[in-house]
This record gives structure tokens, C-alpha cells and sequence, in this order.
């Protein structure tokens, strides 16, 4: 026995989106963003997208290519602050934006990973974010009902992969990467450094092979990348 | 049998093979075949079983032995390990049963009485493996057959089995009922018939053998 | 002000200090105290902000400045992040307020029609860590107090403020409402008064100051 | 700023555990079973406890001691098939035992450590381990209410410790632990290695600190914890 290979190249592994699709995207804020994956996806031009991403980026940057080139129609998020162009397309009605407290999207996504149909919790009861949800009682007490989100692909950025899909992040660009890598149909990862079988240690992966369908190495990082200076 | 239930593994698959017959299917895989077996005690790319000279004694499957890993193994926790399974990474399990159903109901994990343990990983690997085979003898040990209309046995999940390897032959689960697809070598379809508890349709030409 | 806030953190504790005022409490802490430090993006032991000439491109903290480690940090993701909130393992968080009231209603996120960033993760900070403390200026831009009898804005979490320190004051949320603890140096009680928009109880003898 | 020193004695640290406690422990057969923590609740003798563990180890080692003594009256487990003394006993009456599936009793300890309140899923649904289980629907499809479970102590072990409790695992040694050092109110640690402040990379640490509050360091191992020779 020996591990499948699924290394690709970056055309072949975002060619499979399509039209329509609901795609996670990894990264808070710049660190664990794909910013090589959704590039490609802004070349390629597929349309009517939803993405799921904790934030928009800032303007001019990441997802804020596919906002800017009218691809997505509607964003799940917990804050777009640092983007004014996204807040501006939101205000004029050119993107619908769902807002979710960030822990909160953080375990639906999980759930959605972990094959569960929904979460209970008390978090955000009393605001408007929960107003129409659906809520049940426990024991005499009422929680909000949170679905699961699952996504036909999701963007993943990685420090290092094997060609099995092994990964592993680094410092703050871990965030909703591991997350979104078991919560989708297809999970394609693009990571800095590819990795021989074996590269990385069995107890220092950080998300087992088996979540992932597509392992792209990045060349030179693009100046998206690098230290933001303000 | 095991040999024949080995070749039920396509290339690329990630594979939990339960405990009991089911894990000696291993033996049939070769080196250069790409395939992942899991465990669901936390590791992906199972390396081959290991003497209690050599054992790691933090490195066992779900069913105690000790296991050894790969390149490109990964350990990882209990909740990790049954997301993989329920969110639909794992293509294929092989179980084994006590009693299954013609509409592919399966009990393995419970006889009133005599044998409650508890269904550890059993009911999601059941419920959830994309495909779900069963390795099994045809008959139980007093010669009843394992194979039956209904489950007698509490269930582990219910229409879940899509095909059934036992010492006499290879026997799918279709929406009519029992379907039988090969006979083992020198066992004939009326010996099979006899040893099913449910009706058993055959094949319109000769039956292959394994 | 902040150096008043920062006195209210005990050995020991785990704290998330939030975005604006509050991130400035850090510089009032000794090398030596013993202190973990959460930001929600993944890391418990922040060190100290560094500039862009010296900074990690991957280690941020939730409002986006480049910080450090220290012997001792950890990552995780941000299932981890919030669990660690959520169950009860943040002992204080500080943070910002457009409106507090004399019931502890934080209102920090929203402002219809002007700012509507979404929540991130200031709804569960506030409703779950064990003890919540704002750092605010005593009154917006316009002079309106922003300690108020209730929320006109939409809230982030109900009753969940213990405490708030202003450029005025230091004044507890009690279940009779607000109660004055301590005065800035050279500011009365009445002008206190005056810049709250709710009823303040005064201690009965001297109020301290800071 | 440095970070909190949770180091502390054996005797200490589980002589925080009362009578009547509800105590996770964590492990998978030998792996992972915290036996030195154990031994030390058989000497103190704390009376009347729930036990939630995966399984109930082998007669005569780990969580069979605290059988054996008495100090049990109820188990919530996934399997205990290789233990016969546990199955005697629960056919006697003389622990309850609440029988769940593995991954949801993952599942349900993971949530108590994320503070949630409960799991929707399907899991179990056709069978009596979710008979009397509270359901409901969503969007037309009903899914059994799994509650989140929460301890009042978790024993865990682990590979490697620092003084704050950052903590990692080896091998299949880490199963339930670190779902376990979420989800009680006391979170003890036994481990086979102190590491000085920063001897485990922030990028390698498994469970971090701020989830643990005693970390004791075990000497020689005892046989328990050995290869089992059957």
C-alpha cells in the first residue's frame, strides 16, 4: 500500500468550480488567505458564486477581486470592516451579506465538516443576527438552532503538503483554514511548500489527507501575501 | 473470500476495514496499490500489523492490534476521526455481522442477553461509509443462516449493506432483495439457496466463481 | 484610564483585550506578571506589537496588528479559539462601547444606517467571557453620555458588563444600576453626574481617585 | 508578561476531585489512559463518581481499579467488550452503564468544550442507543438531540507538557484527551515530559494552556502503560 497522489495544477484544480457554486474560502485578514486560488477563479470568470469567508479582505485585495469583477452574489461572513468596498456594494444591494458572530460560523462550518445537521447555542439570542432562526428547548431552556454549512469547494491555504493532502498551517493563518478543509465536496489546497510523503510528521499535521481532493504548490507568493503596510 | 473481497478496493480509496475478518483483507493489498486505510482511533495510512516485540505502545487500531504507519500517516483525535467518516471521506467499509437483511439492514453489535458491549465505532462506519460491504461466514456456528428477510438482532443501521462476502459466495443487496453474483469455487447455487434465509435471485447465465 | 484598567487584571487570568482603548492596556503590564493573553484569530500568549519593518506576515491579531510570541504561545484554529471562550476559560475582556446600560447592555457592534461591519467575534466575548469590562471615553464625540438607563442602539449582549472605566470614572454595573467607585483625579462627582445619562449612586464616603 | 505556572503534585492536583464527581478520562485501550491519575483516585477513594471514557480499559488495569474498588456508579462509554469484569458488573446492577456511539460521545464532549448545548444528527437515529432521545425537525427531516457533556474533572495524558499545560500527544495516545481538556471545570494533566516555557513549538501544541489547570510530570512508568502482551 501507498498514499494516492493528488497533486494538480492550479487551472486543472479550480477548472471544477462551477457557475453558482457555494465556495469556502480560508484566511482571517490577510494570514491563511489563497489569495493564488481565488486569483485563478477571477481568470477563469466562473459567476453566481456564494462564498463563506470570515471577512472581505480590504479593497483591492483577495476576495474583494471576485466582488469587484461582480462574480458573488451573496457573502456568509462576521465582519467586512477593514473591505469599504464590500460594505459600499452591500449598502447599494449589489451583494446580499448574511453576518454571522464569528465563533458561531466558525462551528457551523465545523459541524458542516463533522457531518452533524446543526448547532444549539445561546450565543447571540438576544440580537438580531438570531432573530429568525429557528429555537428549541433543552431542559426548560431555549437555544438557537445553528445549521451546518457545507460548500462545494472550499480554497484552502497551507504552509506545506504532501501529495496525499497532508497539511499543516502556520501561526495565525491556521484560523477557518482547518475548518473549511473537512466542510466541502471538494477541497482544494494551495500550499507554499509541497512536501515528500512522509515530509511531515504523523502527530504535526494538521489536517489528515483524506479532507482533501486537490494539492497545488505555489511558486513565488505575490505580493498579496506579504506584510500589510498601513 | 478475503482475497475476493480485497479486489471490492478501488485505487484511491480511503478504506476502514472493521475488526475481525475484515482486517486480514490487508494481507491481499499490494505494496504499490494507492489506497488509505483508516482507523477510527485516530489514524490515516495504516502500516502493517506488528509482533508485540517490535509494537509502539501508543500505536494501536480500534481493535487493539499494533499497527505501524506509512509515509504520510496521520494521527489525529476522536472527533476528527468520526467527522472524516460522517462528512463522507470514507469510500468503503467492510464489516462484519451477525444478521443481514434483504433490504441490507445490519446487525452486528448487540444479541439480548448474551453479548452488549456497546457499538463503539460500528453504527457511524455503518451509516456513513459511502459504500458498506459485509465479510462474513454465510451461516452462524449452529448452521443458521446469517443472511435472513429480517433482522432478529437489534440493527446497527438499516439499509446500509450494498454487498455480502461470505465462504460461499458474493451476494449483492438490490432494491428486490438478495441478488447472488458469485459462487466460491465448488459450492453450487442450491447449497447457497439452502444457506439464505431470504430468496435469493441468480444470475440469468452461469454464476462466476471466486 | 488604561493604567486604572490594567489593574484589574489578577495573576493568572486569561484575557482578550479588544480592538481600540482596550489593546493599549497591554504596555501597563510588568514583564513579570503572569498573564495569557487570547486574540480570537488563534493564539493565547500574544507578545509584544511589532512594526511592519520587523513583523511575521502570518501572526496578526483579531484588529489586525502584527504581534509576537512569547516562550509558551499556541496556535489553533477558530473552532478552538471560540470553544475557549465559549466554555468559560476567558477570565476578563475589555472592550470598547458606543452605548452601556445601568442594566449592562453592551451595545458595540451596529449603527443603523452609519456602521455595519458585522459582529465578529465582540457578541461572544462579551456574552461569555466570565468577567466583562468596558474601556470607553464617557461620552460620544457630540458630548452625549454614552452610559445611558437603556441600549437605543442595537445590542451586542444583555446584562453582561460589570464594570466600565472612562475618562471620568470608574463605575460598576450593580443590580440597582450604576454606582460610582472612583473619580479622576480633579473631576467632581457631579460633573460625573452630569456626563452619565442614567442614575449614579455615589459611595457614602470619599470617593477615591486615579 | 510571561504565562501562569500550573505545575502541581499528583497528590494535589486529584485531591481536588469530590465525592459524586462526574470525571472524564481520557484514552483508547493502553494508549492515552491516564493510569497514574487513576491509581491515585483508587488511593484517595473518592466515592460515588461518574466515569465517561470511550471504554472501561482491560480487567485489572486502569478505570477497572475504580470499578473494582467501588468507587462507580455510573459509566457513559462506546464499548467495553475487552473488559469482562465491567460487563459482569452491569449485568449485576452494580454500575449503571449509558452506552453511546463513538463519534457522537466525541462529539458530545467535544460540544461541552465548545459550549454549545447540544448536536443535531442522524446518527444512531434507527436504533435504541437514540430511543428516548429528544428530536426535531429541520427543514422537513428529524435529527436526534445530542446533548453536550461537561465534567466536573477531566484526567488527561499526555506525550509532553509546559508549565502553562500546553500540551501534545503521540500516536493514537491522543483520541479523546484533547476533546477532554475542553469540557470540565478542572482539567488534570499527567505527562510523560515537562517541557520548559517554549519547548513546544505555538505551532505543534495540541491542547493549548489556557484549557488546563494542574499539570503533574509522572517519573518512571508504570506497567500499565506497556505493550499488552496477550
Amino acid at each position: 500500500m501507498r498514499l494516492p497522489d493528488k497533486t494538480t495544477t492550479l487551472e486543472e484544480a479550480v477548472s471544477g468550480i462551477a457557475d453558482g457554486a457555494v465556495v469556502m474560502v480560508g484566511g482571517f485578514g490577510v494570514p491563511g488567505t489563497p489569495f493564488t486560488l481565488i486569483q485563478e477563479l477571477v481568470r477563469q470568470g466562473q459567476r453566481g458564486l456564494t462564498l463563506i469567508k470570515n471577512d472581505a479582505n480590504e479593497a483591492g485585495m483577495g476576495v474583494d477581486h471576485l466582488l469587484a469583477a461582480g462574480q458573488v452574489d451573496r457573502l456568509i461572513t462576521t465582519h467586512i470592516g477593514l473591505n469599504a468596498h464590500a460594505i459600499a456594494m452591500m449598502n447599494a444591494g449589489e451583494i446580499e451579506v448574511e453576518f454571522c458572530a464569528q465563533g458561531i460560523l466558525a462551528e457551523r462550518i465545523r459541524a458542516g465538516g463533522a457531518g452533524l445537521a446543526a448547532i444549539l447555542t445561546d450565543i447571540a439570542a438576544d440580537t438580531e443576527l438570531a432573530a429568525h432562526k429557528q429555537r428549541i428547548e433543552i431542559d426548560g431552556k431555549r437555544f438557537v438552532v445553528e445549521t451546518a454549512l457545507r460548500a462545494d469547494v472550499a480554497l484552502i491555504h497551507a504552509n506545506s503538503a504532501d501529495p496525499f493532502g497532508n497539511l499543516d498551517y502556520v501561526a495565525t493563518a491556521r484560523n477557518f483554514n482547518p475548518l473549511m478543509a473537512m466542510a466541502a465536496k471538494r477541497v482544494i489546497v494551495e500550499a507554499e511548500r509541497l512536501q515528500p510523503f512522509g515530509g511531515l510528521a504523523a502527530d504535526d499535521v494538521h489536517t489528515p489527507g483524506p479532507f482533501i481532493d486537490c494539492v497545488v504548490e505555489l511558486g513565488d507568493l505575490s505580493k498579496e501575501y506579504a506584510v500589510v503596510r498601513r | 473470500m478475503v482475497a475476493r473481497a480485497a479486489a471490492e478496493i478501488a485505487p484511491g480509496m480511503v478504506v476502514n476495514l472493521g475488526i475481525g475478518l475484515p482486517t486480514k483483507v490487508v494481507n491481499y493489498l499490494d505494496a504499490d496499490f494507492p489506497v488509505c486505510l483508516h482507523t477510527e482511533n485516530g489514524l490515516s495510512g495504516i502500516g502493517p500489523t506488528l509482533p508485540v516485540e517490535r509494537a509502539d505502545r501508543n500505536l494501536i487500531d480500534a481493535g487493539g492490534a499494533y499497527v505501524s504507519t506509512v509515509p504520510g500517516s496521520a494521527f489525529f483525535d476522536s472527533a476528527v476521526s468520526f467527522a472524516l467518516v460522517r462528512s463522507g471521506r470514507l469510500d468503503l467499509t467492510m464489516l462484519g455481522a451477525f444478521e443481514v437483511s434483504q433490504s441490507g439492514d445490519l446487525a452486528n453489535w448487540k444479541i439480548p442477553g448474551k453479548f452488549s458491549p456497546g457499538a463503539g465505532g460500528g453504527i457511524e462506519l455503518a451509516q456513513k461509509a459511502r459504500r458498506v460491504v459485509v465479510l462474513t461466514t454465510h451461516t452462524d456456528r449452529a448452521g443458521n443462516p446469517k443472511l435472513k428477510a429480517d433482522c432478529t438482532l437489534p440493527v446497527t443501521a438499516r439499509g446500509c449493506v450494498s454487498r455480502i462476502f461470505t465462504d460461499l459466495a458474493v451476494i449483492d443487496v438490490t432494491p428486490e432483495g438478495f441478488a447472488l453474483r458469485e459462487r466460491a469455487e465448488g459450492v453450487s447455487a442450491a447449497e447457497i439457496i439452502e444457506a439464505t434465509g431470504a430468496p435469493l435471485a441468480l444470475p440469468a447465465g452461469d454464476t462466476p466463481t471466486f
